[in-house]
C-alpha cells in the first residue's frame, strides 16, 4: 500500500517556526520557577535552576530503574551464579555468553557444584530489556542503577566475570528481595541445605 | 465381508482408548522380541495417544514401580451363571471402570505397562481421573527432588521436567524437610551420580543386569532413603555405561564427559554414525556453533537397538582437536584448491597405466571409494586398505575396527582379505613402476610403506585429517573432512547400508573428499559425476553389484539405513 | 455367653503341654495324615477323584478363608493353581507375622509347631508340592529352631522325607529366616525375599503366585493359622468346620487383643460369634478397660485397618438363609467379629488382631506410632508409597512436635489418597488407611491441634518481633 | 583382605545352600549364619558371600543395606531391641527404652542403634516384635522379654553384664 506523503507549505519548509517552537519550550523551562521532580533532592537548595552538572552531579536513580546487567555476590560475598545459561538462551540481542565451567564445576563454596568458568556480557549489545534477570533461577543477575556505559574500545565493553561481580557486588536489592519475600534462609541456601542433610536421620 | 488377505492374518482386539474403538494386535514383541499380550500402553501408542511414563523402556524388562503410566480403565463385565456378559439397556457390553476395593466409587488405576489388554476393554486415557492419578504420582515424585534444574545437565530433556509441565501441578503441598541423599557421587570412570535427582525406576539397574549382562547396580537402603548404588569400591565400568544416562529420565546420572558442557537447548542435534567399528551405530550428534559436544545412540533396531558403547560414544574428540589439518598444501607450500587441483589433474593426466597405487581407507565413505576405484580403473591402479581388528563383544562392538570395510569389498577398493595388496604396493614402488601413490586417510607407514620408500615416489597426494609420517612426506596435501562436517554413506559389517548427514562446517581450506575426488575424476577421466551427494550415491547403486541388486537409491536409505546382500 | 472355642490352640496352654512330636503324638498328632495317605482314589459321577483332589474339595468345602489378612477362600486359592505348566509347585508358609497388633501365629509356632508341620504336610500332598518353605520373621530366632527341630522331628518319624507314611510321596520343608521387613510379609514380596533378591513385591498382573511364583514356578502361600486349620479341617471334615462360625465366615480364629484393655492376649473364637464388645468387655476376653477410662477407638484387623471411633453406628445390609437383603442397624459393640460385616462396615478384620484405645491417648501421637511404623517399612520401589509414607511420618512428626497448622487434616487426607489404589502391592492401602480413617474420624482433634499451635506460634512470633 | 571363615561355618553353609534349587535363596540365610559368627557384615563378609552363591557383591549389598537385622558394623555385645510400634507404645517402651539407655549412658533420642563405649551394648527401638498383648517386649539379642518393667530390665541386663 502506498500512503500519500502530505505535501509542505513553503512556510513549513523554512523550518524557523519549528525552530523558533523548539526554543520556546526551552526558555520556558529556563524561566521556569517549578523544580522538576526527576531530580528530586539534589535540587532543594535551588529554586529556579532545573540543569544539572552532569557528571559532577548524579541524578537519584529511581527505584525500578534497568541499568547495566551485573552479576551480585552472596551475603557470604560468593559468586551466585549457577551457569545455567538461561540468561544467555533469553538475551534478545545474544549479548551474554557463558563458559561452562566443565567437569570441575569451578566452585568458590563448600556444597555448591557449577559456577560459570567464564561470564561475558557485551555492554554494546545489551538492550536493558531486563529478561536476563527476570529467568536467573538463582537471582544472581541484576540490571542495577549503572547507565553511563562508556569506553574507549569495543573490547573494553565486553565486560568478565571478574568485572561483572565487582560491579554487581554483595547487592542490596538481591539482599532485600530475599528478606521481603520473607526467606532469608534463601540467601544462605547452601548452608540451609548441607544443615538439613546433617540432621537427618540415618537409616536403620 | 470377504476381505482379500496378502499377509498372514494378524489377530486383533477391539479396545475402545478415550472413547474411539481401536483395533490393535493382539500380541506384541517385548523387549526380547518374543510376543506378549499387548498392553495398555501399547494399545494407546496405536491409538496415537503417548501414555506418560518413567521406568517402562521398550528395550528393557517391565519393572512397574514408578506408577507414572497409571491409567483408569474399564472392565468388561463377566459372563454372568447364563454364560451372557452383562449389557447395557441398549444392549450394548456393559463396561465396569476399575474401582478400590473396600471404598467403591473410588477410581482405581492400572498400569499401563505392565496390564494386558482385553476385548472390550475400555481404557481412558485422558480422563479426569486418570490425570489426577498422574499430578498424585507426580507430587510425590517432586516432593524430595532437589529442584536443582539449574546446574542439572538433563534439564531441556528432563522426563520430569516434561511431565510436570504436561501432567503435575503448579504447587506442592510439601512442607516438611526433603531427603537428602548423596551428591555427585563417581559411580564409575564415566559416570557421575546424583542420588537425590534419581526416582528410582531401576532402569539402569535392568539395563545393566538384562542388556549388558553386567549385574554391577543395586538399590541400597530402604523406602524413602533408597539410593543407586555401585557396591563401595567397584566401579561401575564395562563398556556400555553410558547408556545409562540416556535412558535416565532425570538428572541422576550424568555423563562426566558431557557434564557441565552445555546446556543441551542450545545443542543442534544432527543425524549420523559411529565410526568406531564396523557395526555402525546410528547416533545424535548434539554440536554448538561449530563444536561437537557429544554423541546419542539413535534407534536403529536393525542395527544398535537404542544402544551404543562408551568406547564409540566417546570417540570424537579428534574432530575438533587443535592439531587438524587445515591448510591445503602443494609442492610449493600452501595452495588454493583450483590450482592445486589443476595441478594433480595435470600430472595424472600424464601418468601410464600401472603407474599409479591407491591406498584408501576403511574408513572413508561408499561414495569416495567409488570415485577412488573409478580413478583406479582408469590407471589399472592397484589398490587396498588397512586393516584395523580388535576384540569384538556380546553386544555391539564388532571385531572389524573400520567402519566400512564392507563397502571398501563390495566397491572392489579392497578384497576380501584386506591388506594384502599392500606388499605388492610396496614391490612397486621399489622395482620404481609405481611412480605415483594416492594416499587417503591412511598412515602408510604403519603400514609397510615406510618414509624412506615414500621418497622414492615420484608423486604422492595424501589426503587425510589429522598429521601423521605420511602427510608429512606429501607433495600434495590435501585436508579432508571427518564423518561430522560431510555427508555420506557407509556399509556395516553385516551388510546394512546407512548414510550420515553433516553436523559441522570444515574448518581451514578442509573440503569434503567426495568433492575433491568428484572433481578429479571429472578431470582425468572424463565421467561427468553428479556433484551432489544424492546424485552420486544413486549413480553408484546403478554401478556396484551389491547395491544395484538391493535396489538401493538415496531417498529408499530413509534414516534407518538398508540391507544389502553379501 | 460368648466363650473360646479352641481348635488351633486347643491344646498349647494346656498345662504340660510341650512342643516335642511325642507330647503332639499323645494327643492324637499326624492322625489326620496318616488318614490322608490311606486315601485312595474314589469314582464320583463317573470321575475319578484322586486322593489330593478330595483333599481340596473338602479345605473347599470347609469355607476356610485366609487368616493372614486379605481373608481370601483358601480352598479358592488352591484351585487358581496352575497345575499344567509342568513346573514344580511350590508351597510357603507366610510366618513373617509383622503386622502391629498381631500375636498369634507366634503362639502356634513357640507352642504347637507340629500341628503347622502337619498342617503344611497336607497341604503339600493336596497341591503336589516336593519342596515347601517356611518363612519365618527375623525376630524369632527362637521360633525358627523350634521348627527346625520339629521338622527334624518329623522327619524321624517318616512324616517328612522321602516316602512319607510309606508312600511314595515325598517332601522337603525348610525354614527360611527374615531379617526384619514387614513387606516379607506380602506374599510376592516374600517370594522375593526368598529368592535371594530384595523384598519388592511383584506387578500382578502378570505374577500371580498361582502361575509365576517362587522361580517363577506355581506357588502357593499361606498363612500358619490357615495351614493349621488345613489339618482341623481334614481332621474334622469340610462340612463340620463349615458348621461352626457363621456362613461364609466358617470355622475359628485366633484373635489377638491388646491395647488398653484389662486382659489383652490372644482368644480363640468361632469367627462372628462373639461381637467387638464382648472381647474387649467381656470377662472371658479381654475384661474391659483400665478402671475410670473411655472408649476412644478401636483398630479392629491389625495396624492397616481403618480405625472405629467409639459410638460409631453403622447401616448395613446382608442377605438372611433365605437370600433376602436384611437391613441392620448397628453398633460399633455389637459388630460380630467376622470377615464381612467388618468390610461392610468400612474396615477388615485383617489379620484379626485388636488394638484399643481409650480416652488418655492422644490420637495424634497414636497415628504418628503408626506412621512412623509404616514410613520404616516402606521397601521403597514404587513411588507413591515410598514418598508418601515418609512424607505423612513426617507431617505427623512435625504435628507431635507443636507445630500442627489448621490445614494439616486436609493436608494427611491428600498424601494418604495419593497413594491409596497407586501402589505395586496393599502397602499402600495398609499405610494410607490409617491415615484416612484417623483424620476422618477424629478430624475434630486434628483442627483443634492445629488451631491451638497456630495461635501459640503466632502469638509467639509477635512477642519475638516487639521484643 | 579376604574373610576367614571357619570350617564348621562353611559346613553349615553349604548346608543350607543346598536346601534352595537356586543358590541366590540362601543369602538371607547364609547372611544370618556369617553375622551370627562375626557379629555384623563387614565388607569381606559380603564379598565371600557373594563369591559363594555365585553373585555380584552388590546383590548381597542391597539386601544388607535393605534388613534392619543385619548390621554393617559391629551393633555391640549385646544388642537390645526395644519393641516401639503401637500397643508396646500405649503399654510404656518409650520409657522402658528412656530407662535403659540412661542406665547403660546412651543418648535415648538419638536416631539408630547406640553403643555404649565398651562396646558391650547396641540400643535400638525395632518395630512390632510380634507381643502385643504382653508389651513392653524387647529382645536381647535372640533372647525374648515380655512386660518388662524397668525394674525388670535392670534385672535382664545384670544377665549380660559380664
Amino acid at each position: 500500500m502506498k500512503v500519500k506523503r502530505t505535501e509542505l507549505t513553503w512556510w513549513e519548509r523554512l523550518y524557523l517556526p519549528t525552530l523558533i517552537n523548539g526554543f520556546k519550550v526551552t526558555l520556558r523551562h529556563f524561566f521556569s520557577w517549578k523544580r522538576s521532580e526527576v531530580y528530586g533532592d539534589k535540587q532543594k537548595e535551588f529554586t529556579a535552576k532545573t540543569t544539572m552538572q552532569y557528571p559532577e552531579e548524579k541524578w537519584d536513580v529511581p527505584t525500578g530503574y534497568r541499568g547495566a546487567p551485573y552479576l551480585v555476590k552472596d551475603v557470604d560475598e560468593k559468586t551466585k551464579c549457577v551457569s545455567c545459561q538461561l540468561c544467555e538462551f533469553i538475551c534478545p540481542p545474544k549479548a551474554i555468553r557463558i563458559t561452562p565451567p566443565g567437569d570441575s564445576g569451578v566452585v568458590d563454596r563448600e556444597g555448591a557444584e557449577k559456577m560459570p568458568e567464564e561470564f561475558e556480557i557485551n555492554m554494546l549489545r545489551c538492550i536493558y530489556c531486563g529478561f536476563c534477570q527476570e529467568v536467573c533461577p538463582e537471582e544472581a543477575i541484576f540490571l542495577l542503577e549503572d547507565y553511563a556505559i562508556n569506553g574507549e574500545t569495543r573490547e573494553e565493553l565486553i565486560y568478565n566475570k571478574g568485572k561483572l561481580l565487582a560491579l554487581g557486588g554483595a547487592d542490596k536489592r538481591a539482599y532485600n528481595h530475599h528478606v521481603q519475600c520473607d526467606v532469608d534462609e534463601g540467601i544462605k541456601k547452601w548452608e540451609t541445605k548441607t544443615r538439613e542433610a546433617g540432621e537427618q536421620p540415618a537409616f536403620h | 465381508m470377504a476381505a482379500k488377505r496378502t499377509e498372514p492374518a494378524v489377530e486383533t482386539v477391539t479396545v475402545k482408548v478415550d472413547g474411539c474403538a481401536v483395533e490393535v494386535p493382539r500380541t506384541m514383541p517385548n523387549w526380547q522380541g518374543k510376543p506378549e499380550p499387548t498392553t495398555v500402553l501399547q494399545a494407546c501408542k496405536q491409538a496415537g495417544i503417548e501414555i506418560p511414563h518413567y521406568c517402562y523402556h521398550p528395550k528393557m524388562p517391565v519393572a512397574g514401580n514408578c506408577r507414572m503410566c497409571l491409567v483408569h480403565v474399564a472392565m468388561p463385565g463377566r459372563p454372568g451363571p447364563d454364560g451372557k456378559a452383562p449389557t447395557n439397556e441398549d444392549g450394548s457390553p456393559k463396561v465396569f471402570p476399575m474401582q478400590l476395593p473396600y471404598e467403591p466409587g473410588t477410581p482405581r488405576g492400572v498400569i499401563g505397562c505392565a496390564t494386558g489388554i482385553v476385548p472390550g476393554m475400555e481404557i481412558y486415557a485422558s480422563s479426569p481421573e486418570t490425570k489426577e492419578m498422574r499430578k498424585a504420582v507426580l507430587e510425590s515424585l517432586l516432593i524430595n527432588h532437589p529442584l536443582d534444574c539449574p546446574i542439572c545437565d538433563q534439564a531441556g530433556e528432563c522426563k520430569l521436567q516434561e511431565y510436570s509441565v504436561d501432567h503435575g501441578q503448579p504447587e506442592s503441598r510439601f512442607a516438611e524437610v526433603k531427603v537428602h541423599k548423596p551428591k555427585a557421587v563417581d559411580l564409575g570412570p564415566r559416570i557421575t551420580l546424583d542420588a537425590e535427582r534419581c526416582m528410582l525406576c531401576t532402569r539402569c539397574i535392568r539395563f545393566t543386569a538384562s542388556v549388558v549382562g553386567d549385574d554391577a547396580l543395586g538399590i541400597v537402603n530402604r523406602g524413602s532413603y533408597n539410593a543407586i548404588s555401585s557396591y563401595p569400591g567397584q566401579p561401575f565400568d564395562n563398556n556400555y555405561t553410558l547408556n545409562t544416562v540416556d535412558i535416565c529420565p532425570v538428572g541422576a546420572l550424568t555423563s562426566d564427559d558431557f557434564r557441565f558442557q552445555m546446556r543441551v537447548w542450545f545443542l543442534k542435534e544432527t543425524k549420523s554414525l559411529c565410526t568406531g567399528c564396523g557395526t555402525g551405530c546410528n547416533t545424535v550428534i548434539g554440536s554448538r556453533e561449530n563444536r561437537m559436544y557429544r554423541y546419542e545412540p539413535r534407534q536403529n533396531d536393525a542395527v544398535n537397538s537404542c544402544w551404543m558403547c562408551d568406547a564409540g560414544r566417546l570417540d570424537y574428540k579428534w574432530i575438533g582437536r587443535d592439531d587438524r589439518l587445515g591448510k591445503l598444501h602443494g609442492p610449493r607450500g600452501n595452495t588454493t584448491w583450483p590450482s592445486a587441483l589443476r595441478e594433480i589433474s595435470g600430472h595424472l593426466a600424464k601418468a601410464a597405466e600401472g603407474s599409479v597405487a591407491i591406498v584408501a581407507s576403511a574408513r572413508q565413505t561408499n561414495e569416495e571409494l567409488f570415485l577412488l576405484n573409478k580413478l583406479a580403473k582408469r590407471y589399472k591402479a592397484l589398490t587396498d586398505s588397512v586393516p584395523r581388528n580388535g576384540e569384538a563383544d556380546h553386544l555391539l562392538v564388532a571385531g572389524d575396527r573400520n567402519p566400512n570395510t564392507t563397502g571398501a569389498q563390495l566397491i572392489g577398493v579392497t578384497t576380501q582379505r584386506v591388506g594384502s595388496k599392500l606388499s605388492a604396493i610396496v614391490k612397486g614402488i621399489v622395482s620404481g613402476k609405481i611412480m605415483t601413490l594416492i594416499v587417503y586417510g591412511e598412515d602408510v607407514t604403519q603400514h609397510g610403506i615406510d618414509a624412506k620408500l615414500l621418497g622414492k615416489l615420484k608423486m604422492l597426494i595424501v589426503s587425510d585429517i589429522l598429521p601423521n609420517a605420511t602427510t608429512r612426506k606429501a607433495d600434495y596435501l590435501l585436508p579432508g573432512c571427518s564423518h561430522a562436517e560431510k555427508r555420506g554413506t557407509f556399509t556395516n559389517v553385516k551388510g546394512r547400508v546407512q548414510k550420515f548427514t553433516k553436523a559441522l562446517e570444515p574448518s581451514g581450506d578442509a573440503m569434503p573428499e567426495w568433492e575433491v575426488l568428484h572433481e578429479l575424476v571429472h578431470n582425468v577421466t572424463g565421467l561427468d559425476g553428479f556433484n551432489s551427494i544424492e546424485g552420486l550415491f544413486n549413480q553408484m547403486a546403478d554401478e556396484v553389484k551389491a547395491f544395484k541388486a538391493a535396489g538401493l537409491t538415496w531417498a529408499s536409505l530413509g534414516d534407518n539405513g538398508a540391507d544389502v546382500k553379501l | 455367653m460368648p466363650k473360646e472355642t479352641k481348635l488351633v490352640l486347643k491344646h498349647a496352654d494346656e498345662a504340660g503341654y510341650t512342643n516335642d512330636i511325642g507330647c503332639y503324638l499323645k494327643h492324637g498328632g499326624y492322625r489326620t495324615l496318616k488318614k490322608a495317605f490311606r486315601l485312595k482314589p474314589k469314582k464320583v459321577k463317573g470321575a475319578v477323584v484322586t486322593p489330593q483332589e478330595a483333599i481340596r474339595r473338602e479345605v473347599l468345602a470347609s469355607g476356610l478363608r485366609g487368616r493372614g489378612g486379605a481373608g481370601f477362600s483358601c480352598g479358592m486359592k488352591w484351585n487358581f493353581v496352575n497345575r499344567k505348566s509342568g513346573k514344580p509347585i511350590y508351597l510357603i508358609c507366610n510366618a513373617d507375622e509383622s503386622e502391629p497388633g498381631t500375636f498369634k501365629d507366634r503362639q502356634i509356632i513357640y507352642k504347637d509347631p507340629h500341628q503347622l508341620i502337619e498342617g503344611m504336610i497336607l497341604s503339600c500332598y493336596a497341591n503336589d508340592v516336593k519342596l515347601a518353605y517356611i518363612y519365618i520373621r527375623g525376630e524369632f530366632p527362637e521360633g525358627a529352631k523350634i521348627l527346625n527341630h520339629a521338622i527334624n522331628e518329623a522327619k524321624a518319624n517318616g512324616f517328612l522325607g522321602k516316602g512319607i507314611c510309606g508312600t511314595k510321596y515325598n517332601l522337603e520343608i525348610h525354614v527360611h529366616r527374615g531379617a526384619g521387613a514387614y513387606i516379607c510379609g506380602e506374599e510376592t514380596g516374600l517370594i522375593e525375599s526368598l529368592e535371594g533378591k530384595r523384598p519388592y513385591p511383584r506387578i500382578k498382573p502378570p505374577y500371580f503366585p498361582a502361575a509365576l511364583g517362587l522361580y517363577m514356578c506355581p506357588t502357593i502361600v499361606n498363612n500358619v493359622e490357615t495351614l493349621c486349620n488345613v489339618r482341623n479341617v481334614l481332621a474334622m471334615g469340610g462340612n463340620a468346620y463349615a458348621a461352626l462360625g457363621t456362613p461364609n465366615n466358617t470355622g475359628t480364629r485366633i484373635v489377638s487383643l491388646s491395647g488398653n484393655v484389662k486382659r489383652p492376649g490372644y482368644y480363640e473364637i468361632e469367627v462372628g460369634k462373639a461381637t467387638l464388645g464382648e472381647l474387649i468387655f467381656h470377662k472371658n476376653f479381654g475384661h474391659g478397660l483400665h478402671d475410670g477410662r473411655k472408649l476412644q477407638a478401636i483398630i479392629p484387623g491389625g495396624s492397616s485397618s481403618k480405625v472405629f471411633r467409639a459410638g460409631e453406628k453403622f447401616d448395613i445390609k446382608s442377605k438372611d438363609k433365605r437370600g433376602e437383603v436384611v437391613e441392620q442397624k448397628l453398633d460399633l459393640l455389637d459388630i460380630p467379629y467376622d470377615f464381612d460385616t467388618l468390610m461392610k462396615c468400612g474396615s477388615m478384620s485383617g489379620s484379626s488382631a485388636i488394638i484399643v484405645l481409650d480416652d488418655s491417648v492422644d490420637i495424634i501421637e497414636v497415628l504418628g506410632n503408626l506412621s512412623d511404623f509404616y514410613a520404616h517399612e516402606s521397601c521403597g520401589q514404587c513411588t507413591p508409597c515410598r514418598e508418601g509414607s515418609l512424607w505423612m511420618a513426617k507431617a505427623l512428626k512435625r504435628m507431635r512436635s507443636g507445630q500442627a497448622r489448621k490445614g494439616d487434616a486436609g493436608y494427611l487426607r491428600h498424601i494418604a489418597h495419593n497413594i491409596q489404589g497407586r501402589t505395586v502391592c496393599a502397602f499402600g492401602e495398609a499405610c494410607s488407611w490409617p491415615v484416612l480413617s484417623f483424620v476422618d474420624k477424629f478430624r475434630d482433634d486434628f483442627e483443634q491441634r492445629g488451631a491451638e499451635d497456630e495461635t501459640r506460634l503466632a502469638k509467639r512470633g509477635a512477642e519475638a518481633t516487639t521484643r | 583382605m579376604s574373610l576367614e571363615v571357619p570350617k564348621k561355618l562353611e559346613r553349615e553353609i553349604n548346608r543350607l545352600v543346598k536346601n534352595y534349587p537356586e543358590k541366590r535363596s540362601a543369602s538371607l540365610m547364609v547372611l544370618h549364619a556369617l553375622q551370627e559368627e562375626f557379629g555384623y557384615i563387614s565388607t569381606e563378609a559380603e564379598e565371600w558371600a557373594a563369591a559363594r552363591l555365585e553373585l555380584k557383591s552388590i546383590n548381597i549389598h542391597e539386601l544388607v543395606t535393605f534388613y534392619p537385622m543385619l548390621r554393617q558394623q559391629d551393633p555391640g555385645r549385646t544388642v537390645v531391641r526395644v519393641c516401639r510400634t503401637l500397643s508396646c507404645a500405649l503399654a510404656g517402651s518409650a520409657k522402658l527404652h528412656g530407662h535403659i539407655c540412661k542406665r547403660l549412658g546412651l543418648d535415648a533420642d538419638a536416631p539408630g542403634l547406640q553403643r555404649t563405649k565398651d562396646g558391650k551394648y547396641g540400643v535400638e527401638y525395632a518395630e512390632c516384635l510380634a507381643s502385643c498383648g504382653t508389651g513392653p517386649v524387647m529382645m536381647c539379642n535372640d533372647d525374648f522379654y515380655e512386660n518388662v518393667s524397668n525394674d525388670g530390665a535392670d534385672e535382664i541386663l545384670k544377665k549380660y553384664d559380664e
